[in-house]
């Protein structure tokens, strides 16, 4: 096969990946794209185009700003602690000898668990009145849910541990790929566990790492479930991430136009912190030797 | 800049994978500032050997020990030996620069330092044009080169270098050889040196090893490997090409409980139709430019002989073969063992 | 075309959120309806969220298809459905004057928009007033003898917390501030217009955050739903609990701590016993389906809002009737006397703004009201931009 | 890192994750109306009967089971080829077909339930398996695509060139080589993927509503009463619809070992 | 079983690897069923030309023949070539007997001939006790040879080895090429062999071409390489030791811009006082078992010569160098091209 036919093969098989993603997800974005240009209102019978006075308007709503920076927080916060938890969790799922298997599952189960139940299991320990942290510790992390600043925290540590098996799996998923005879090499050239880890691991770890901060970074800025079961947005909007603002707006509201600006938002942020992961921590790879 | 070189002992070293045994006991000294090279058929345990010193794996039994010190339970790092992976082992991730400057920078070594050792171990094998290359952009032998270099940059107490030279052209392998013999004066480290070339274990080792399945055959000069093998398996291992080895008959001596061999450069073959010595035919005839190589059949046995390059015959010619009888050497037929006293004719 | 488009007549679909854990005698009240009618009913739960019941509705009813014939609405939803021009208009059927005759007041009203009925109460829900009969023995009318008999409760009893209500960032907040506003003398409508800024709903709003910041209710209430309340109440852990009917039985429960000692209330006011708040669901048809099919989807909803409808959900759910007559049902007397009991209440009920944009302002006022409740913010700076929030949507119609 | 350290480092994490596991599963035998007391005064299995009840919670690990394997298993089959080409066969584009997928994946769900609704009903698929199976996929595909792109690149180029010149077509190299040597990043994006469409609810619950389709998150949802909270039945049922994914994913970790290629190239 | 050799044809064959030129216009054409030895310094471009005729790699330009039949646009699979990868490139996730079945497997042959093909092979490069084994199980020369069995398990039209036997022992190597020789004789097919080991390039090799810098600088027969050298460069890069290339006056021959060559074995070194020829001092021996690689000095340069394994002396003393001077081949400094006539004395 030619170099042209090859290129001809990998068209055909990217195709029905591309077209997959096309036809459900880019239909969605188109209409919402779309949408986010009108304004229309089911229910009050309102639709009709209004260019980008949608967005105009986010850009003086308060409640929007403010849902804004608590994705942004709980994103910043929330990546960097599962990475900073997953690295380690990682490197030792990796080395563990025996009973790899079992620990593995075991330390994967929290990230099975549906969403809604470990919400609602930590909801329950974190009940400021009879939880379990409440009764352990009274007014101190047993009341974080009451208070309007530390809220958000409490979803940011069910997330992080919900999701840190996740990301160590990832990271597990990278570390299987680096070739032992580079760590073995290293220790011969003097160098301690630690720095075989600098120099050796870390930086071949780079995709895997690019890949969990793209994905988790972009997956926690649509944090939805978490919240709403923890605190629904409370108190007073706190905790309010875009992806329920919008939800609020779309389908509580029935406000359909503001809600689809809203969503791409939410969305351009996404795209802008997947550009800027991409292009921070992309891979320079050098031609291959033949 | 000197190190002394330091003692390398090893005791009833052995090892096996999973039940197959790679090294069945082996006990070599190495002393100070020496180089031993190991030789040895494919997949006697050369590389395992070497994996035991360095502290990449652990023996099953056995001492190690460097300077008078057991190093077993030490780690690579504390061992301080520097070492050629057989497989390169190049971090994929760096510049060949970054490869070569690995172990200083591990080692605290200053800046200025490093990078004056680089650029002259770059120049020694012919790196510096290929500094700034990632080792997926170099040649086989660039990066069996980069390799060398990085356990060449360091100045550990023992040098551990599993076939260095493996894929190089003779005439780079010829000078990178001097210059490790160089080296090897000047800092006086101790060498451990894998090899499959004759040339390169004859020319720089003060002893060599041979190793055969996991057990030591012979420990010698190379003079004394070559000259006085201590089994026929020595005997047909090092030489190229290797030694006749034939029952006494096929060269006209009484029979025995032994083989004999002669070395290829002490067979005389002649076409001078008159000349003395045992009949034989013409087998194959290979001119290796400096020399020909002619393999005669005699009593259905082939022996071979180094001829002058001039040497041409057709396979089939009859030949007459000479040989000094001082230099055959006897080896029990069973035991394979060395028959002293051997020199007399 | 889809399936549901080509759906026969005979075969209607009705949405509900599950009564209870044992659906067997809702089952056995739609059984009876297939085999009078002839007509197949297939049954879809929605779950008891009712955002995501909303969202569902609002999803399918959007699309513009024929996915559901007969569903479920929250009291606010309805004018809000009818507006969008989704519900069937069931006047012929149940005539507003009938509607108003037979069912109580509150969702009555509610169901009945300009003149036309859009959907029929199915049972109702109202806000009460819980208070622990060994401590406090008499139920406090007013807001001034609810903190007094807190005080003097918590003298018997050290340690326990004084009122339980429902301060988290949703519906029910809503539910306990217009109950407060109520309480206070105010009303949140205007005309077609929600009026929020008005000293009556400051002094509401001032007064549930004093209950909070002077300990008259623990901090966890701004994080309370139902649950939380009921299940700290029935620790006997609180003197009061503002809560929906629905607890009764559980506080009864023979693990309950507090079984037998507890008394249910009308809920205080400023000056005296402040209406709760209406809450229940209606059932709808969907104006998207034929009209063969909406015939007899209407017999549907005739025959589940019923009154022996109603004595079925009574009895075997703990539903309230939104039958007034339902209440002298003998078998509802027999059976569940503590509902039959409400009836002043649920009389006395009032519901929330009944206007169209209803949810869309309750999403903005929710958020503030959480916000002055936990301390973010005075109540009158919230209520002002929940009123201005409420403004601009309402502006936007204009 | 020794087994030993390693173990060391797990057993916090393990603590940290499995300590709540614990108390969910003392939960679940927990009698309901004891729930807010520090601790039960017996462990009942009524929660579990309730769970199980009526058998919808087992019919819907099995929709459940179905609809995450299919999901799983045509992510992978969309994925692993086009990742293969992006990785290997030099597609122009690919890296923008990377930039893209990762994109529209991450379109807010709730943005798109009603388009998608709309579509699903025009093709007749609401409230069917395959209906739900399809965004999922078209959802999970961009993870499965990046990681198995990666894996495919960490694999030395060498063996590709060899099963080629070794008489395989392009795609016989993809499967007789590239892909089993993937197998821990297939495996890995299999898991993910699979536990993605387990733990689903927004779409699963728009798009199913009969109750025989229904999976184990709106089983799950439709656990609660308007006001009441059920939540240690709903502990008991997750407890039970969790361990089936559970043993699913032991299977999957077994692929993800190390070392798969050593041995392979020298250099 | 022979497959008829076909013809090798590269025309201009010109590749770089972003901007690095690895190939400048090469132009080979190898007759049927023979084998080409390729050879030159290390990152000269021979793993590169073997890549681009295997189809691996497209080139920048030029034509590759084979058969007669254009082949740039052919895909691997149909340019039915074999292929041994210099990093052996073997799958670790099958066994050895896998790894050998692979190419069969692929092409469909079955099940019966795989096995006994497989079996075939193993035996003759003493892979048999390891076909259970994976690759990570295996030592370097160990994975080698399955390397090299994985291509001569085929019968293809063109073989192409990439220093097939760099990591096996002097005696394996030996055997291997006996065998390859066979081999190639019986299947007549045509093979590319690339080769840092001269004495595998003279005794396989029908005609061997030397790469420079990318560019082909001679090829020819063996002998021709050998014996008349077309530049300095060939000169000096085949033979071992390399050839002497010093200026005229050194062996006291009239100056000119020219340099002259003269090739180790052709050097005598006397230690008899009385003897006739140059004067030069002795730098340094180097025993080789069979020989001894002798170096002296004389005027500034340094000469080495082969003498027999009994000489020695101590460096410094003081010899006598004799030569022939027919011997003598002459090369303009300049350009390193032979000055033909170079017969005469
Ligand atoms: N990907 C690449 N990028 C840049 N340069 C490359 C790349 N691959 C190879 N080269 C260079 O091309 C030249 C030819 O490489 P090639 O591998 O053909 O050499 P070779 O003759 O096989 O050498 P060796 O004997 O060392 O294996 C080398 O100088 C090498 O550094
Ligand atoms: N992981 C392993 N499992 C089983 N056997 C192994 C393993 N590693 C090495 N061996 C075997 O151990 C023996 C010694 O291997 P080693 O690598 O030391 O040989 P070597 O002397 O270096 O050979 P070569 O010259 O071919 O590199 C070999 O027979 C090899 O097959
Ligand atoms: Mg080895
Ligand atoms: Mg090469």
């Amino acid at each position: 096969m030619s170099a042209r036919g090859e290129r001809r093969l990998g068209a055909a098989l990217v195709a029905p990946a591309g077209a997959a993603l096309a036809l459900v997800a880019l239909g969605p974005l188109l209409a919402t794209a779309w949408l986010s240009l009108r304004h229309r209102v089911p229910v009050l019978g309102e639709d009709r185009f209004v260019g980008l006075a949608n967005y105009g308007a986010l850009a003086h709503d308060a409640r929007f700003l403010g849902a804004l920076a608590n994705t942004a927080y709980f994103t910043a916060l929330a990546v960097a602690l599962e990475l900073v938890l997953a690295l380690p969790l990682a490197l030792a799922l990796h080395h563990a000898g025996r009973g790899r298997g079992g620990i593995r599952a075991a330390v994967l189960v929290p990230w099975i668990l549906p969403t809604v139940v470990a919400a609602k299991l930590w909801a329950l320990l974190l009940q400021p009145d009879l939880g379990l942290l409440a009764r352990i510790w009274p007014d101190g992390a047993g009341a974080v849910l009451t208070r309007p600043r530390l809220a958000l925290h409490a979803a940011i540590f069910v997330d992080v541990w919900k999701t840190t098996p996740f990301v160590a799996l990832l990271l597990l998923a990278g570390l299987q790929a680096i070739p032992e005879d580079l760590a073995r090499a290293a220790r011969v050239d003097g160098a301690s566990a630690l720095r075989v880890f600098r120099s050796i691991t870390l930086p071949l770890l780079r995709p895997a790492i690019l890949l969990a901060l793209l994905f988790r970074s972009l997956d926690a800025f649509r944090v939805f479930d978490v919240v709403f079961v923890l605190t629904e947005g409370g108190p007073g909007h706190t905790t309010e991430p875009l992806s329920l603002y919008a939800y609020r707006t779309l389908l509580r509201a029935g406000s359909f136009g503001l809600g689809a600006a809203i969503s791409l938002v939410t969305f351009l942020c996404v795209v802008a912190i997947g550009l800027a992961w991409l292009s921070a921590l992309g891979e320079r790879r050098p031609a291959e030797a033949p | 800049m000197s190190v002394a070189g330091v003692r390398l002992e090893l005791e009833s070293l052995a090892k096996s994978y999973g039940g197959v045994p790679a090294l069945r006991g082996v006990s070599l000294s190495v002393g100070d500032g020496k180089l031993v090279a190991v030789v040895g058929p494919s997949g006697c345990g050369k590389s395992t050997l070497l994996s035991l010193v360095a502290g990449l794996d652990a023996p099953d039994a056995g001492v190690i020990r460097i300077d008078g010190r057991v190093v077993n339970d030490l780690s690579p790092r504390e061992r301080d030996v520097a070492m050629v992976f057989q497989s390169y082992a190049l971090y994929p991730h760096m510049t060949v620069r970054r490869n070569l400057a690995f172990p200083l920078d591990v080692a605290g070594v200053p800046r200025r330092e490093i990078a004056a050792r680089v650029e002259e171990v770059a120049a020694l094998l012919g790196l510096a044009p290929l500094l700034d290359r990632r080792p997926a952009a170099l040649s086989g032998g660039q990066r069996q080169r980069v390799a060398l270099g990085r356990a060449l940059v360091r100045r550990p107490k023992v040098f551990l270098l599993d076939e260095p030279l493996s894929n190089l052209d003779a005439a780079l392998r010829l000078g990178v050889r001097a210059e490790l013999k160089k080296l090897h004066e000047r800092l006086g480290a101790t060498f451990v040196y894998v090899t499959h070339d004759q040339a390169e274990a004859m020319t720089l080792a003060d002893r060599i090893a041979v190793l055969r399945d996991g057990a030591l055959e012979q420990v010698g000069t190379p003079r004394e490997i070559y000259g006085a093998p201590a089994t026929a398996f020595v005997a047909r291992f090092v030489g190229t090409p290797p030694v006749n080895l034939v029952a006494p008959e096929v060269l006209g001596l009484p029979e025995g409980p032994i083989d004999v061999a002669l070395r290829p450069e002490d067979l005389r073959v002649s076409r001078e139709a008159g000349a003395a010595g045992l009949a034989a035919r013409v087998w194959l005839v290979e001119p290796m430019g400096s020399e020909t190589w002619v393999t005669v059949e005699r009593a259905g046995a082939r022996l071979v002989a180094r001829c002058e390059a001039a040497f041409d015959a057709p396979p089939g010619a009859p030949v007459r073969l000479g040989f000094d009888p001082r230099r055959l050497q006897r080896f029990e037929r069973e035991t394979g063992r060395r028959v002293v006293p051997d020199r007399p004719g | 075309r889809a399936r549901e488009d080509t759906r026969s007549a005979d075969r209607l679909v009705l949405r509900y959120q599950p009564l209870g854990p044992d659906p067997a005698p809702f089952r056995a009240l739609v059984a009876a309806f297939e085999r009078e009618s002839g007509v197949e009913v297939e049954v879809q739960a929605l779950p008891n969220a009712a955002d995501l019941a909303h969202q569902l509705l609002v999803t399918s009813l959007g699309a513009g298809g024929q996915d559901v014939d007969v569903f479920v609405l929250d009291v606010v939803w309805v004018a809000e459905l009818a507006r969008a021009g989704w519900l069937a208009d069931l006047s012929d059927a149940f005539p507003p004057a009938r509607v108003r005759e037979e069912f109580l007041a509150g969702p009555a009203g509610a169901v009945v928009q300009g003149g036309r009925t859009f959907a029929v109460p199915w049972y109702v829900d109202v806000g009460l007033l819980y208070y622990r009969k060994d401590l406090v023995p008499e139920p406090p009318r007013t807001y001034a003898a609810l903190a007094a008999a807190i005080r003097a409760a918590r003298a018997e009893a050290p340690g326990i917390a004084g009122f339980l209500w429902q301060g988290r960032q949703y519906e029910g907040l809503s539910c306990n501030f217009f109950e407060a506003l109520w309480g206070h003398g105010g009303a949140a409508l205007d005309g077609d217009r929600l009026r929020l800024d008005t000293p009556a709903a400051r002094e509401a709003l001032g007064h549930l955050r004093r209950l909070v910041a002077d300990g008259l209710s623990p901090r966890s209430v701004v994080t309370a739903a139902e649950e939380d309340a009921r299940r700290a109440f029935q620790e006997g852990r609180a003197v009061f609990m503002r809560n929906w009917p629905y607890a009764w039985p559980l506080l009864q429960d023979p693990a309950s701590k507090v079984r037998g000692k507890v008394g249910v209330a009308p809920l205080p006011g400023a000056d005296g016993p402040a209406p709760g708040a209406l809450g229940g669901w209606q059932l709808a048809v969907s104006s998207r389906a034929p009209a063969a099919r909406r015939a007899a989807a209407i017999r549907l909803v005739a025959h589940l809002t019923s009154p022996d409808a109603n004595a079925v959900l009574a009895i075997a759910y703990g539903r309230n009737p939104a039958r007034h007559a339902s209440y002298e049902d003998p078998r509802i007397r027999a059976e569940a006397p503590f509902i039959a009991a409400l009836l002043p209440r649920v009389e006395a009920a009032r519901a929330r703004p009944v206007t169209p944009y209803y949810m869309l302002a309750a999403d903005a006022l929710q958020g503030e009201l959480s916000a002055a409740v936990s301390g973010l913010r005075s109540p009158a700076e919230a209520l002002a931009r929940a009123q201005a929030q409420a403004d601009a949507i309402a502006g936007v119609e204009r | 890192m020794s087994p030993r350290t390693a173990w060391t480092i797990a057993l916090p994490y393990l603590a940290f994750f499995l300590l709540p596991l614990g108390w969910l599963a003392l939960t679940s035998f927990w009698p309901d109306a004891e729930l807010a007391r520090p601790l039960p005064s017996h462990l009942t299995l009524e929660n579990h009967a309730a769970a199980l009840a009526g058998g919808g919670l087992a019919r819907a690990v099995l929709n459940s089971l179905l609809v995450s394997g299919a999901t799983a298993a045509l992510a992978l089959a969309l994925a692993a080829p086009a990742a293969f080409a992006i990785a290997r066969l030099g597609v122009r584009g690919g890296r923008a077909l990377l930039a893209a997928a990762l994109a529209v994946s991450m379109f807010p769900p709730i943005a798109t339930a009603a388009p998608l609704y709309a579509a699903l009903r025009a093709a007749r698929l609401l409230d069917t398996l395959p209906g739900l199976v399809l965004p999922y996929t078209s959802f999970s595909v961009p993870l499965a695509l990046w990681l198995v792109t990666g894996t495919f690149r960490a694999l030395p180029l060498e063996l590709y060139r060899a099963a080629r010149v070794d008489g395989c077509t392009p795609l016989g190299a993809f499967r007789r080589v590239l892909l089993p040597l993937a197998a821990p990043g297939v495996a890995t994006a299999g898991l993910l993927v699979f536990v993605f469409a387990w733990n689903e609810l927004l779409y699963a619950v728009t798009f199913l509503t009969s109750p025989s389709r229904r999976t184990v998150p709106v089983a799950l949802a439709l656990f609660g009463g308007e006001f009441r909270d059920p939540f240690v039945v709903l502990a008991a049922a997750s407890m039970l619809a969790t361990v089936p994914v559970v043993a699913i994913a032991v299977l999957f970790q077994r692929r993800v070992v190390a070392g798969l290629t050593a041995g392979a190239v020298k250099g």
